[in-house]
């Protein structure tokens, strides 16, 4: 009898990383306890139910209750973090706002299955929505780490972190782009390569497509300068401003519409701060289908071509 | 106003051990309680200019039970870990909830009367953030359910007795949220939830059974694992023993469906949908109404002239 | 491939009629062409790389018998009023849809071998802008019923006599939305939607038991107002009586809630959670289910080798 | 006996005029229906109730199922209207993204109850989160009309319009802001009192304030042009840059979170044409409170004295 490989359950996808942060943490963090809505094997959170059964506790398919339920459950003194699919946390988004946010509750949403990365199960699993839905919520935190390392740093920070926070893993494999040294703070956006003509500024599975870009953008004789953007709330408004300052030109990119999410946080950051011209990479407005993930990405154009072919876009209207 | 029942801290500090009238029955008390918090919440709509009278009504002699004889709460002890937790679900019932407080002593019933104007700690739906008793903020009907579901399940993995009440109002059993807790109660084998259903047959816009028909209600809340006990619900000792049936009640979470008048104790208001909410009294109606409840002159001048 | 039983409108036009074996009876083509449906989706997954092969084949027998017998539907009549309505709320089952509705002449079987590939019709979870014949896009639990409820009160309010199907998994019974469904399909007396469950004991991650409990599910969905008839699942006979009840009953909505095995004709698969999927198949372990299936050599080659 | 005075059901309420005007319409929209929550008198649609009982449905308070069997109403050829309050529209946000925005259908939500206009109901109850959210989703149109005259016209115009829209009411009486000869397009911005200075950009509730704004700025000898952007998504990206190119700085104004809402839909159009100063008016990033909504609109700084200061700034960032 043979058994079946399960998809992304290992290798070095966001979900992984963070499902095994967690189960690390959880000695160090004694009342943190983990919600499930009958999905651990594809949040990562299967681990800690390994390694800690008695902080794994189960609501099953009901996100909605598991959400305000999370409320209760800070309420009482334990650190909850809610884990599900990006687009079961929107189902839920109504519960995050009034009995986590309003209540400010020091309780932790983790969605995986964010954006295109979803791949094959199509458009409606892959959440183009939640970073500028989530973003709105008063007093809410939001987070997208870029590769394993940045999530297993940024888990260990949104616990330390005392309030809600919404962060996003991923479901397919995703490159390395960070090594032993990096350093993450929820707020703090990061050059992770400069460059004097354009930023890019990405978050998610764009960073290492924009750091992609900025080499094809070199071989052009275009000096790129890229910025890991994790905390997509609170935007690092000093750090944006610098770059539209110092290189006059910006190209957001995410995995997500582009109306609202990073694009729009980067875009409201420099309105009020440094006006200057952006081109915004991210679904346009469309719902995405069935692929594989980097197909996906070339075919709703988030590809690095495409962020490469934004900054000479965006390059064209710098003054 | 006279000295009324507070709550009876089972745990609480000894100092804190409330007044106990002698010679007057515990439940003549908090009969008496629920009249004066009935008094006192249409009192605070009417300053407040809107509000949701009807279904505040009907839950008062619940929450006098629950703050005046059956919650281990305390004032002093709103911090405590082993307090008994208690959240509205139906969250426009709020004047109830604070006036029932106050009658308990856990709040200034003056103070409450500034209900739902800017600056108040009494907001139009209890808030967490303003008043420490208040257990978490309600106002999207099913999500308080959710919450107290929350907090029992969080009490039993921290081996915490302390028990969880929480209120529903009957049109609230249609959000898909409560059968999700209800599910998820029955699963978990929460015998330290309780739930209260105000079961007054209304919602905001007419009766349950025109808008969304809830019958046979026992049914499904057995159907989903649940101890159910039907009471009168404003029968102060038919609610006391079915706090009594819950308490006794082991590996299965227990709803207390109360049939109910909304609009209880105030002529014009009972059974009629309008007075629902969110209305505005005025000072004629509450008048009336205060009188219907037994207010005197002076109570009713001390009520509406703040 | 042979020929297969196709779908038989009852109000379809006259050229639509489908070709039936004559001496074979209805239930054995039902059964075979769920058989050929199996083998199918287990391809399309095979090829997709990705998929849900278990509640896909819990499934193939009733989706035989609404393709296959019951449904007024037909290739040509994907736009007509008239034509019965089914929605796949499970919507990860979406191989066994495509399979069923191959066999009944909807779509081309080659064609759906491009299951979940960019660019294909055949999403991975079904999708109404792709398939003239999808009648609602799927994938997040629940929904699908509300949509289907839509449907029917819908057609109510039209006067239009077509009746709607919608098959859920039992984890979805999980899901609030699908008791605010419940609750307002019987309210509505909507006797023109008939709910099938799958009820394969298993959901994602493990047994309903375990995740969370459902029984005594034929309760809850009585005390909820609904007819409720139980079958076994895969005795296409049971399926098609039980749509017979279903047919007459009046003023009250009804379910079938169907006995099934997760993973069904395929013996590795039978009551294994780890194929609810996402799962990836090898060739090897597609050759050996088919070859339970009672796929020959040919078959299987045509199958795996387009 | 005496009978309780309804608030808001009478008067010059948005919700109001959008209950009278779905009535009016129903005769000539012979497949609409009206969808509701147990909220009628809430959201005005007891207008329609009673002039044509056959086109009310009822779907008790369970505004999830209401939301997707909207889509299966849509789907047998009848025109739904979904109507709640906003932060209910919030609750079921995941329903109206895969049921009608992904399947594509032809239905309507309308929301009352947006934002701090909600007054006494507080923080729980003020929406201050449904631009942002239901702009994010794809092919979802926003629209927020600024008096009864514009909603009527909006009113019709959705029924008109072919696909999902998103349509803000409001609760409180609302001062008229246009006469007789208004005319509303979805997808237009329309500049409703010139200037040269400044541009205040605002919708819903905030148009009037925005124009008492521009007078108390007039007084200044500083001439504001005001813009009523009615549809926030798509939004008027032409006039917003033109407004940019012809004064240099402008100001956005919603009863709403600064974040992602017009603001955020202003600044990505600026962005990706005229990059221009913004001055964002809203609530920043906070729930509301209990209180009067001309009160709150100075606790929470959305009245006209905070357009005009916000002005005065964005004049000072002006180049
Ligand atoms: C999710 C949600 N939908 C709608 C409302 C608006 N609302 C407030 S009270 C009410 C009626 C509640 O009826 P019921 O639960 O029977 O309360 P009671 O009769 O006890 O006042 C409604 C629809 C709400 N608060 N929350
Ligand atoms: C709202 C929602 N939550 C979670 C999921 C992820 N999910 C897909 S299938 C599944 C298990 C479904 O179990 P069941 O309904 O029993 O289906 P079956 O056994 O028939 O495959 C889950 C949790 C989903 N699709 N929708
Ligand atoms: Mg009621
Ligand atoms: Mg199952």
């Amino acid at each position: 009898m043979s058994s079946p490989a399960l998809i992304g359950s290992s290798g070095d996808s966001l979900r992984e990383a963070f499902g095994k942060a967690l189960s690390a943490l959880a000695d160090e963090f004694p009342n943190l306890v983990v919600l499930d809505a009958d999905i651990a094997g594809g949040t990562g959170v299967h681990h800690i139910r390994k390694s800690h059964p008695g902080r794994f506790v189960q609501f099953g398919i009901a996100e909605q209750n598991m959400m305000a339920a999370a409320g209760g459950m800070a309420a009482v003194g334990l650190l909850p973090v809610v884990t599900t699919f990006a687009v079961f946390c929107l189902r839920a988004i109504e519960q995050a706002r009034l009995s986590l946010c309003y209540a400010k509750r020091n309780a932790k949403i983790v969605a995986s299955h964010p954006g295109l990365d979803v791949g094959p199960d199509g458009g409606s699993a892959q959440c183009l929505e939640d970073l500028a839905a989530f973003r709105a919520i008063p007093g809410m935190t939001v987070i997208s780490p870029a590769d394993a390392t940045e999530t297993a740093l940024a888990t260990r920070a949104i616990l330390e972190f005392g309030g809600p926070v919404y962060m996003r893993t991923g479901r397919s494999p995703a490159p390395h782009v960070f090594g032993e040294g990096h350093k993450f703070e929820i707020g703090k956006g990061q050059i992770i390569r400069d460059g004097s003509d354009v930023t890019l500024i990405a978050c998610g599975a764009e960073v290492a497509r924009a750091l992609a870009a900025a080499q094809m953008l070199e071989a052009d004789g275009i000096s790129a300068r890229v910025v890991n953007m994790a905390t997509i709330k609170p935007i690092d408004r000093e750090l944006v401003a610098r770059c539209a300052r110092e290189t006059g030109a910006i190209v957001t990119a995410e995995d997500h519409n582009i109306h609202g999410g990073l694009g729009g946080a980067v875009a409201e950051a420099l309105a009020a701060t440094v006006p200057a011209p952006i081109e915004f990479v991210g679904v346009a407005d469309s719902f995405g289908s069935s692929g594989e993930p980097e197909e996906l990405a070339y075919a709703y154009e988030i590809a690095a071509p495409f962020i490469a072919a934004a900054a000479r876009k965006v390059l064209k209207r710098k003054k | 106003m006279t000295a009324l029942p507070h709550a009876i801290p089972k745990n609480g500090p000894a100092n804190d051990i409330a007044e106990i009238e002698l010679g007057v029955s515990l439940e003549a008390q908090l009969a008496e309680a629920a009249r004066r918090a009935r008094m006192h919440c249409l009192a605070a709509i009417f300053h407040a200019g809107s509000g949701h009278p009807g279904g505040a009504l009907s839950c008062a002699d619940m929450l006098a039970c629950l703050y005046g004889a059956e919650m281990n709460v305390w004032p002093s002890g709103a911090d405590d870990p082993l307090r008994d937790r208690f959240v509205l679900s139906k969250g426009h019932a709020a004047p109830a909830l604070y006036a029932a407080a106050a009658q308990a002593g856990f709040c200034d019933p003056k103070e409450a009367l500034t209900l739902r104007k800017l600056g108040s700690k009494f907001q139009g739906h209890p808030h967490v953030l303003d008043l420490p008793w208040v257990e978490t903020s309600t106002g999207s009907l099913g999500q308080g359910f959710s919450v107290a579901l929350g907090m029992a399940l969080g009490l039993k993995l921290q081996k915490n007795d302390a028990r969880v009440y929480t209120l529903l109002g009957d049109g609230e059993l249609q959000e898909g949220e409560v059968w999700e807790a209800a599910m998820a109660a029955a699963h978990h084998r929460l015998d330290n939830l309780c739930v209260l259903i105000d079961y007054n047959k209304l919602q905001s816009d007419a009766a349950n059974d025109s808008i969304m028909k809830l019958e046979p209600l026992a049914a499904k809340w057995s159907a989903f694992g649940w101890a159910v006990t039907e009471i009168d619900g404003h029968d102060v000792e038919a609610i006391l023993s079915a706090f009594r049936n819950a308490a006794v009640t082991t590996g299965a979470p227990s709803v207390i469906i109360a049939h109910t008048i909304k609009g209880k104790g105030v002529p014009m208001m009972e059974n009629v949908p309008a007075w629902h909410g969110s209305v505005k009294m005025t000072r004629e109606q509450t008048v009336d109404a205060l009188t219907a409840l037994g207010a005197s002159a002076g109570e009713i001048e001390d009520l509406l002239n703040v």
